[in-house]
């Protein structure tokens, strides 16, 4: 038994029991300060960790968890998200009396991302699943004391709770149908069959990317993502907004490209289809939104359709596209949440956009940061959220889904009526000069995440060829026997 | 032929699994959601178990027992934030939890 | 030597026009003098000195071609920024220079009292820049610089009182139409290179004949070439800007609007001459064009009341005359005919000019009469130059029209109809010609005086005014029939190349001018009995001759006409499209689709109830429409 | 012949059980439905040699999640948990279609499916749902799953503590 | 030494040290004084640039080539022709003339504004030099982010609406290019093996025709947009009309080119048989431009819609200039864009210095200028009829060989577009007329140019007339490039093999096809 294969989540979890721990001691200090800084050392050291496992395949716990370049790279995306979200809420309200609660869930949650990562059996696949889910659930009413913030748990609980099941059912009947529920057994089972045209995968196809377009935020599975981000506290809507969504195309690409691809005749159309459908409907569903929060909401399950285009596409390069897209995704969304953050601080509903008027002019580094990240997100040149795009959609045009590029790009348009318009109220009015206005020092730890959130927009796309070969690593450890 | 073939135990888990899914479109009570969901988690319990002595191996149980667990956490979970949402409420509707919308 | 010259005469009107528009502050009046006639008197004297050498060279070797710099390059073809000095062009100088120096010298009184006088002798020295390339250049290209160059001056002078809204319109007008004249001589371009794949008078004009063949494309290229030259020399039915050009100021209706420019047509039909030549329809139908606009010009100048409309008209008239000479084949008598007209029509309009300054810019006939007793020196000059127009044996005009009449004889069937429209044109001529003398100059003064008292001219206007009538009394006998040809013998070179040159009979000549000179004194008759003594006459003839006289006022309605078929169509298009195409439909488009999906987004977020069963049923039906899709593609 | 029996005695009791759950109007009778659900389940799971999961669906499910449920229900007081009629009762008919067409598909599956016995006798198998092998298969091949759920409890538990505080105090904040 | 790739990087060095420049007073100073030597320093290097080339190769030269992602085929490749080299000239002089109007009357937050333009030249510059298919696509969009904020801060009452239109307008075209060029990419790689965004090595692939159609068609949608091409030009009134002038010039002078640029770096010799297919219906688009934005500027209600509509009919003759497949009207296009940036610059200039100092901008509200103005009166005069393409005016010579060349080809097209060139008369002398002309007001006085109004128009018109006087100039560079880009497309159309100007390369080499290898033979 390789123990070093499972280090990182091993790790993790030592941290949340550290995090609560230290959350219950009795001095004030500790308790306050103490569990992020643990969580900030967990995450620090499995992602060191993460690094160090960098190379050929590990497995843990007979074949059932890997260590592979592929997991490792999610491993370090969703880290990077979760100390983010550490980051932005290090004085957040909400989690002063509960930070070792509060920090314990994030790092559960990401454990559970983790194992989604480097799931090598379903059932694991699925209790990480059910990890970051459950975790969720409570993260979301942590703000217990506003009603919408209990509303948006409980709603994701309950609909959440549903597409596990869809995805457990999936799961049950990709059982059924091969026998084993580890990945690799799965995978050699049906490339060595002529089991392809069983009815049963059909089945599990469905009911699978019902499950996992659920966690991904895929039209129409989406329908919970604009009340619970708005409801949640903002810096879980962040942690939600990336991290659960590159767990969510890790486990995409770990099933479908990574187990399946002999079943991609079955799957690529139905995915590249809720793929269309979810890049037009969520931006045009982002077209009307005044709650920034919200906006972001539908932008997401806009991005998710981008995301998706590389897994219909499936093979090396639809893989390299998604992971690229994933860290572009993260550093641009992390950077709109943290700006939003800033000003639900200063104002009352300063996730409302007007709330932004004129904010650029009055504060034009959070403002650059906004507008690069909107920028960046609606795929604009040369900065990373482009260079996503370009690596998606050149996917589609390999696997011969021009069209999915064609409605990309249609979304893409659509999505330029409210990125822009976020970049307008930002620069193009006046600032308010109402009192109410305050203008609050910007916590040093938001304010770093902020702005290295929005060089990392512009660096990754500088540097897309260091990423990129990281990328295709991950994706050929992936696509690997 | 004494014994009862695999697919109708798969029937059955697929009639729960209805059952569940209808339960929760209807239904607004957000317990009655939950017992909704506790139905869709065994239809699925149904099917692993089913398809686990169709195989003749163990791992549809494990993967039974740990469903168990995961709806164990579930109902957890989801009872605290009932509690919390309506100790100030009174009903019980999950329809009026719309204030986010649009 | 020739070439560098005329470089050198090309330079000067340049030099000048540039020097006084980039003075700083505004000049002396006696530098703008200096400058604006000097520069013209200079080219003049050079142009002289080309002519003087250009007599002592052989006859075949007097065409000199050169190129400053290559000017562009593109495809196979090249184009030099190049001139042509030959007899054709030096002829087409001498009078550009000569009037031109004349008309400067009386414009430095004429226009004294004018704020723009600075701005008036760098435009005019603009002109005759443009004026001297258009006859030098030795492309086609350079042609036509100098043909929008010479309308852009013609614009710029006509409306040189810019703050008369009317003066401004005639200028527009004036540009309009030429340029529609530029876009037929640019066509012609087009042909040409496509034909001959050379732009240059040598290439294109040496190779006529065999490049174009007989294909209808040597008519084409003329056709479209004499668009430009019916616009520019103002022939029917580009006409009609002609007399609202006189809107502009005397003396540059004199050199612009009668002696030079609106002369360049005939000038382009003779240089290329070698196109009409085989191509016998458009010769024809240029010389039908120049037939039915002198006759028809002449009708209108009879009703005009304004002075200068008269001329206007009657230059039109004039012009047809050339065109239709040309038109035959009678190059050397159009040109014969553009250099007569060039003094005598320059001399009228000068001498009315001194009438008009003298009355402060009164130009209505209905307000003159009578002003032999003030103005003696500017009705003596009228004299003649109406005589010579008019065609009394023995001045300039005589010669030149009957010359061309006599070689319409010669020309078939057509030409004898050509012959008799310009013999009762001929007639008319000397009706309204005499009209005008005898209107402005005997009769009775006005009702109610004159506008101004009448003052005397200075010796700036007087002496041109006095050159000018001799040479339009002698002019003429450089060419006399049956005697000698100095203007045929010196064109001959240019037109060596003619393979039948169409020339006069003597019996021919001898019918013409009997029956012209015959028509034309009965005519003055006529007009001393109408107009000579009072009002009476005119006053019963006007009466009776209500019906028409508006149609004739009007110019036979080209304007009216033009403006409801051409104009206002195409304003109520561009309205059409500025208020309707553009905000309903290039705008509307963009506009619906940006609507469609705003309703969407409304639909769509309806469908957002907030409604945890919704959500619900949505992941359920996306889990049947996913198992759907893979069923249909298994 | 006797799993038969069984068999259909069970599933029967299951889906009338299921069926009362989601229809009856009060959450209490409901919860109880699903305890008489779950225990057809675990017959169910009984005549397939799942001895292990049978029980603990009977003593975990049944025993201990459902009395949370009930528990809840009476902590909130029966009243507050019942349903009054439905505004949107006609759109249940789209939820029935889609529940139909699911099932049709799964039907369709079931039915077209390619492996082979399924729809024929069970069969033999070995001792695979006896503890042992459970224990067996739990600690060698699904260890990180054991681990795994232990970290879905810890949540649970953090979760329900956190859920539970407010009860303690208001909230801080504003 | 990188020429190009400093040109392209000069500026965008300058907009991001621009930050470092103080706020306030001094900082204005600074800014304009930093603007103005990072502008000149791109126009002097630009001149270099000129210099250095071989005007008759034709190929692309001083070029830098730097791997960017190249497992993607991504790479940082620039270089000029002769046709290219004209246009980077183009963008350095107008944005350097922009810099010092700009300095002249710098807008508040000037910093900023400065910054943003810089922004926008190394946008331009970086397209007309992109050899690389998606680093074209860069540039094409990343300058939209300047202009974006250029319009949407420093423009008019209604610059929200300009902007969202203007720049969701061109990302619609833009966005189905990007797809079109990740197709053409994979498509090629069928066909030659190997996976290049390189604008050289797509060249000679053999797409057949249905591809070649189809590709070319999502580029020129892009292009049609961006020029704009009629009726594709819905954004263009709004973001001319509520940009700040200097901006609007800038839009109608250097932007507009790009679109023409697309077609005849890409459009023409990578896709062929499809810009043979589309050939006459983006004639007709054109020519329907032509008249339909003359007749639209004739009754434009401000001098400043007239330009700009004005702009739609002239890029219309730029376009029919390069779908004819003629070298002699692909070089009077080429020399049209230069003369047409020039020219419309120098008109919006005007129209600029007019309404900043009058308030004024309907073409009907002011009268008898020249009196007061009589400067501007001739600099007016020597524009206007350099925009009505007067013969004897730079424009004319563009004109005039763009429809020679067509008309060789398409004679109906070249008489049709002739319309165009009378009515440019009519709405051009309207402009002039009622502004300069008419009865003595007293805006003509407070309109009068001054010394630094004479800064940027001088420049202009100096260079209009040099071109009028020597197109050789330009033209002389421009043959080989534009018989290069126009033989596959000659070609393509079936012309003789006498009239296909320049070999034509064949990709991969050692895949023949008998048919392009005999026709693409040197006359």
């Amino acid at each position: 038994m390789n123990v070093a294969a499972s280090t990182p989540i091993i790790i993790m979890s030592g941290a949340s029991v550290l995090a609560l721990v230290f959350g219950v001691l009795p001095w004030r200090t500790v308790s306050r300060v103490w569990p992020s800084l643990a969580a900030v050392a967990g995450i620090g050291a499995a992602g060191g960790m993460s690094i160090a496992l960098w190379g050929d395949r590990q497995t843990a716990y007979a074949g059932n968890l890997y260590a592979d370049r592929f997991a490792m790279l999610v491993n370090v995306i969703v880290l990077l998200a979760a100390l983010a979200t550490i980051a932005l809420s290090w004085r957040e309200p909400g989690a002063v009396d509960r930070r070792g609660e509060y920090a314990a869930l994030i790092l559960l949650s990401t454990t559970g991302m983790m194992m989604v990562a480097g799931a090598g059996n379903l059932i694991v696949l699925f209790l990480g699943v059910e990890l970051l889910s459950v975790a969720l659930y409570v993260l979301c009413a942590m703000e217990a004391w506003r009603e919408r913030s209990l509303e948006s748990g409980l709603k994701y609980l309950i609909v959440g709770a549903v597409g596990s099941a869809f995805l457990l059912y999936g799961l049950a009947f990709l059982y059924g149908a091969t026998g084993s529920t580890s990945l690799a057994e799965i995978g050699e089972r049906l490339f060595a069959s002529s089991l392809t045209d069983e009815p049963f995968l059909a089945v599990a196809v469905a009911l699978i990317v019902a499950g996992l377009g659920f966690k991904a935020s895929a039209v129409p599975f989406h329908m919970w993502t604009p009340d619970v981000y708005e409801g949640a506290p903002t810096p879980v809507t962040a942690f939600m907004a990336t991290a659960t969504k590159a767990a969510a195309f890790a486990a995409f690409l770990r099933l479908f490209a990574g187990t399946l691809p002999d079943l991609l005749p079955d799957w690529q159309v139905a995915i590249g289809v809720i793929a269309g459908a979810t890049m037009i409907i969520g931006n045009v569903a982002a077209l009307l939104q005044t709650n920034l929060k919200r906006m972001l909401a539908y932008s997401g399950v806009a991005q998710a359709g981008y995301l998706l285009i590389g897994v219909a596409a499936g093979g090396l390069r639809g893989a390299e596209a998604v992971l690229y897209y994933l860290i572009a995704y993260l550093v641009m969304t992390v950077a709109a949440f943290a700006v939003v953050l800033v000003r639900e601080r200063e104002v009352a509903d300063g996730d409302e956009l007007t709330a932004f008027t004129g904010f650029g002019r009055a504060r034009p580094l959070l403002g650059g940061v906004m507008t690069v990240a909107m920028l960046s997100l609606a795929g604009f040149p040369p900065l990373s959220g482009f260079v996503g795009k370009f690596l998606l959609f050149s996917s589609a045009v390999e696997a011969d889904l021009v069209w999915l590029a064609i409605l990309g790009a249609v979304g893409s348009m659509i999505s330029l009526g409210y990125y822009l318009r976020v970049a307008t109220v930002l620069w193009l009015t006046e600032p308010d000069a109402a009192g109410s206005r305050k203008v609050l020092r910007v916590p040093a730890s938001v304010g770093s995440v902020a702005v290295t959130s929005g060089v990392a927009v512009i660096g990754l796309a500088v540097s897309a060829s260091l990423v990129l070969d990281v990328c295709r690593g991950a994706a050929e450890a992936l696509l690997a026997p | 032929m004494t014994g009862v073939p695999p697919s109708l135990y798969l029937g059955v888990s697929v009639a729960l699994f209805l059952l569940g899914l209808i339960g929760v479109m209807i239904r607004r009570n957000p317990l009655m959601l939950l017992l909704a969901v506790e139905l869709l988690l065994n239809a699925a319990n149904v099917a692993l178990v089913g398809f686990s002595r169709y195989w003749g191996n163990t791992d549809g149980h494990i993967f039974a027992l740990v469903v168990m667990v995961v709806a164990a956490a579930e109902v957890v979970v989801g009872l605290g934030l009932v509690v919390a949402v309506f100790r100030n409420r009174l009903r019980l509707d999950v329809d009026e939890m719309s204030t986010m919308k649009g | 030597m020739e070439t560098n010259l005329g470089w050198i005469v090309l330079a000067l009107p340049l030099a000048g026009a540039l020097i006084l528009s980039l003075w700083p502050g505004e000049p002396p009046k006696a530098v703008t003098r200096a400058v604006g006639v000097g520069s013209v008197f200079l080219a003049f004297v050079l142009t002289a000195v080309v002519f003087a050498g250009m007599l002592g060279d052989d006859p075949s070797s007097r065409s000199h071609v050169d190129g400053l710099w290559e000017w562009i390059t593109v495809g196979d073809l090249r184009v030099d920024l190049a001139i042509q000095i030959d007899p054709l062009s030096v002829l087409m100088m001498l009078v550009i220079t000569g009037v031109g120096f004349l008309i400067h010298l009386y414009s430095t009184e004429y226009m004294a009292h004018s704020a723009g006088y600075r701005r008036f002798f760098a435009e005019m020295n603009f002109f005759v820049f443009s004026m001297l390339l258009l006859v030098q250049a030795a492309n086609f290209v350079f042609l036509i610089v100098g043909w929008a160059f010479v309308g852009l001056a013609s614009y710029l002078l006509i409306g040189f009182d810019y703050d008369r809204p009317a003066a401004v319109a005639a200028a527009k007008k004036a540009f309009v139409i030429n340029v529609i004249g530029d876009v037929g001589m640019v066509i012609a371009a087009w042909l040409i290179m496509r034909e001959v794949g050379s732009l240059d008078y040598g290439a294109v004009l040496s190779a006529a004949p065999g490049a174009f063949g007989d294909s209808g494309v040597a008519d084409a290229v003329a056709l479209l070439l004499f668009v430009g030259a019916a616009a520019k020399s103002a022939q029917v039915p580009l006409h009609t800007w002609l007399p609202d050009a006189m809107e502009g100021p005397t003396p540059v209706s004199a050199l612009i609007h009668a002696a030079t420019m609106v002369t360049a047509g005939v000038y382009l039909v003779v240089r290329t001459h070698a196109l009409y030549e085989i191509a016998p329809v458009a010769g024809d139908v240029v010389a039908v064009v120049g037939g039915v606009t002198l006759l028809m010009a002449a009708t209108i100048a009879v009703a005009q009341v304004d002075i200068k409309r008269v001329l206007a008209w009657s230059t039109v008239s004039q012009i047809g005359y050339m065109i239709m000479g040309a038109g035959l084949g009678a190059y050397a008598g159009a040109m014969f005919h553009f250099l007569t007209h060039a003094f005598f029509k320059a001399l009228l309009f000068l001498a009315a000019g001194i009438v008009i300054h003298a009355l402060a810019g009164e130009q209505s006939m209905d307000r003159m009469g009578g002003l032999n007793r003030y103005l003696r020196f500017a009705y003596f000059a009228i004299a003649v130059g109406c005589l010579a127009i008019a065609g009394i044996p023995g001045l300039s005009g005589f010669f030149s029209k009957d010359e061309i009449l006599a070689v319409a004889l010669e020309a078939g069937t057509l030409g004898i109809v050509l012959w008799v429209m310009g013999t009762v044109a001929a007639a008319l001529t000397a009706f309204y010609m005499f009209r005008l003398l005898f209107r402005t100059f005997h009769a009775t003064e006005p009702e109610g005086g004159y506008a101004h008292t009448p003052h005397p001219s200075g010796w700036a206007m007087n002496v041109p005014v006095a050159i000018l009538a001799v040479l339009a009394a002698i002019g003429g006998w450089l060419q006399v029939p049956g005697g000698w040809h100095a203007i045929s013998d010196w064109l001959a070179p240019v037109l060596a190349d003619v393979p039948e040159p169409l020339e006069a009979t003597t019996r021919g000549e001898w019918i013409t001018s009997l029956v012209t000179s015959g028509l034309a004194l009965v005519a003055i008759g006529a007009a001393w009995k109408i107009f000579g003594r009072d009002d009476t006459r005119r006053r019963a003839l006007a009466r009776r001759f209500a019906g028409p006289r508006p149609v004739l006022e009007e110019a036979y309605l080209f304007d009216e006409v033009y403006e409801q078929t051409v104009v206002q169509p195409g304003r109520d298009l561009a309205d059409a499209m500025l208020t309707g195409v553009e905000p309903r439909g290039v705008q509307g488009i963009v506009v619906a689709a940006a609507t469609t999906v705003r309703d969407a987004a409304v639909g769509m977020r309806a469908l957002q109830t907030g409604l945890v069963r919704t959500y619900v049923f949505a992941v359920a039906a996306g889990a049947v429409v996913v198992a759907v899709v893979i069923a249909l593609v298994r | 012949m006797g799993e038969r029996i069984t068999f259909a005695v069970a599933a029967a009791a299951a889906l009338i059980s299921a069926g009362l759950v989601i229809t009856l109007k009060s959450a209490f009778r409901a919860a109880v439905s699903l305890i008489v659900t779950l225990i057809s389940v675990a017959v169910l799971f009984l005549i397939q040699s799942a001895q292990f999961v049978a029980a603990i669906q009977v003593i975990v499910y049944a025993g201990a999640i459902v009395v949370l449920f009930l528990f809840v229900i009476a902590y909130l007081g029966e009243r507050r948990v019942e349903e009054t009629v439905d505004p949107l009762g006609r759109m249940h008919v789209f939820g029935w279609l889609t529940a139909l067409g699911l099932g049709g598909f799964a039907a369709l599956a079931i039915a077209n499916s390619r492996l082979p016995g399924l729809r024929d006798d069970p069969r033999k198998v070995g001792n695979i749902g006896g503890p042992e092998a459970i224990g067996q298969t739990f600690l060698n091949h699904q260890l990180v799953a054991f681990e795994a759920t232990s970290l879905v409890l810890l949540v649970a538990a953090v979760g329900a503590v956190v859920l539970a505080k407010r009860a303690g105090g208001a909230g801080v904040g504003r | 030494m990188p020429w190009i790739t400093a040109i392209v990087l000069l500026p965008l060095a300058g907009a991001l040290s621009m930050l470092a420049v103080p706020e306030g007073a001094r900082g204005r100073t600074q800014a304009r004084a930093h603007a103005l030597v990072v502008s000149a320093a791109a126009l002097v290097l630009t001149c270099i640039a000129v210099g250095l080339i071989d005007r008759d190769l034709g190929t692309l030269q001083l070029v830098d080539h730097h791997g960017w992602a190249e497992s993607l085929g991504l790479s940082w490749d620039v270089g000029v022709d002769g046709v290219s080299v004209w246009l980077l000239l183009l963008t350095t002089g107008l944005f350097f003339l922009a810099f010092v109007a700009a300095a002249i009357r710098l807008p508040e937050r000037g910093r900023g504004f400065l910054a943003l333009l810089l922004l926008a030249e190394a946008g331009l510059a970086g397209l007309f030099v992109a050899g690389d298919l998606v680093l074209f696509y860069v540039f094409w969009e990343a300058m939209l982010v300047p202009f974006y904020l250029l319009i949407g801060v420093w423009g008019g009452s209604d610059r929200g609406r300009a902007t969202l239109t203007f720049v969701i307008y061109t990302m619609v075209g833009s966005l189905l290019m990007l797809v079109a060029i990740i197709a053409a990419a994979f498509i090629a790689q069928d066909h030659t093996g190997q996976l290049t965004f390189n604008i050289q090595e797509l060249r000679g692939v053999a797409f057949t025709e249905g591809e070649s159609t189809l590709l070319f068609a999502g580029f020129a949608l892009a292009f049609a947009i961006k020029l704009p091409l009629w009726p594709f030009h819905a954004w263009l009134p709004l973001a001319y009309g509520q940009a700040p002038i200097l901006v609007t010039g800038l839009l109608a002078a250097v932007m507009s080119k790009a679109g023409v640029y697309g077609l005849i770096r890409i459009g023409l010799p990578i896709f062929p048989d499809g810009a043979d297919n589309f050939a006459v219906p983006l004639a007709i688009l054109a020519i329907v431009g032509i008249v339909y934005g003359s007749l639209v500027a004739w009754r434009s209600p401000t001098m400043r819609m007239l330009v700009a509509y004005s702009s739609l009919a002239h890029l219309g003759f730029i376009v029919l200039g390069l779908i004819a497949f003629d070298t002699v009207a692909a070089q009077g296009a080429v020399l049209q864009m230069i003369n047409h940036g020039l020219v419309v610059a120098a008109a919006f200039a005007i129209v600029g210095i007019i309404s900043a100092r009058t308030g004024r901008e309907g073409v009907d509200d002011l009268s008898g200028m020249a009196a007061g103005a009589p400067r501007l009166a001739g600099v007016f005069l020597i524009v206007a009829m350099a925009a009505l393409a007067v013969p004897g005016s730079n424009a004319f010579v563009g004109e005039f060989f763009i429809l020679a060349g067509v008309f060789e080809h398409h004679i109906w097209m070249a008489v049709l577009a002739s319309i165009g060139i009378v009515y440019a008369a009519v709405y051009m002398l309207r402009l002039y007329q009622t502004s300069m002309n008419g009865p003595v007001t007293g805006d003509g006085r407070r309109a009068e140019l001054r010394g630094s109004d004479m800064l940027t128009l001088l420049p202009l018109t100096g260079l209009m007339l040099l071109l009028a006087l020597w197109p050789a100039s330009i033209a002389g560079s421009t043959r080989s490039s534009v018989e290069r880009a126009i033989a596959p497309a000659q070609v393509a159309a079936g012309r003789p093999a006498a009239e296909v100007a320049a070999p034509v390369e064949v990709n991969p080499p050692e895949d023949h096809l008998p048919l392009t290898s005999q026709q693409g033979g040197t006359p």
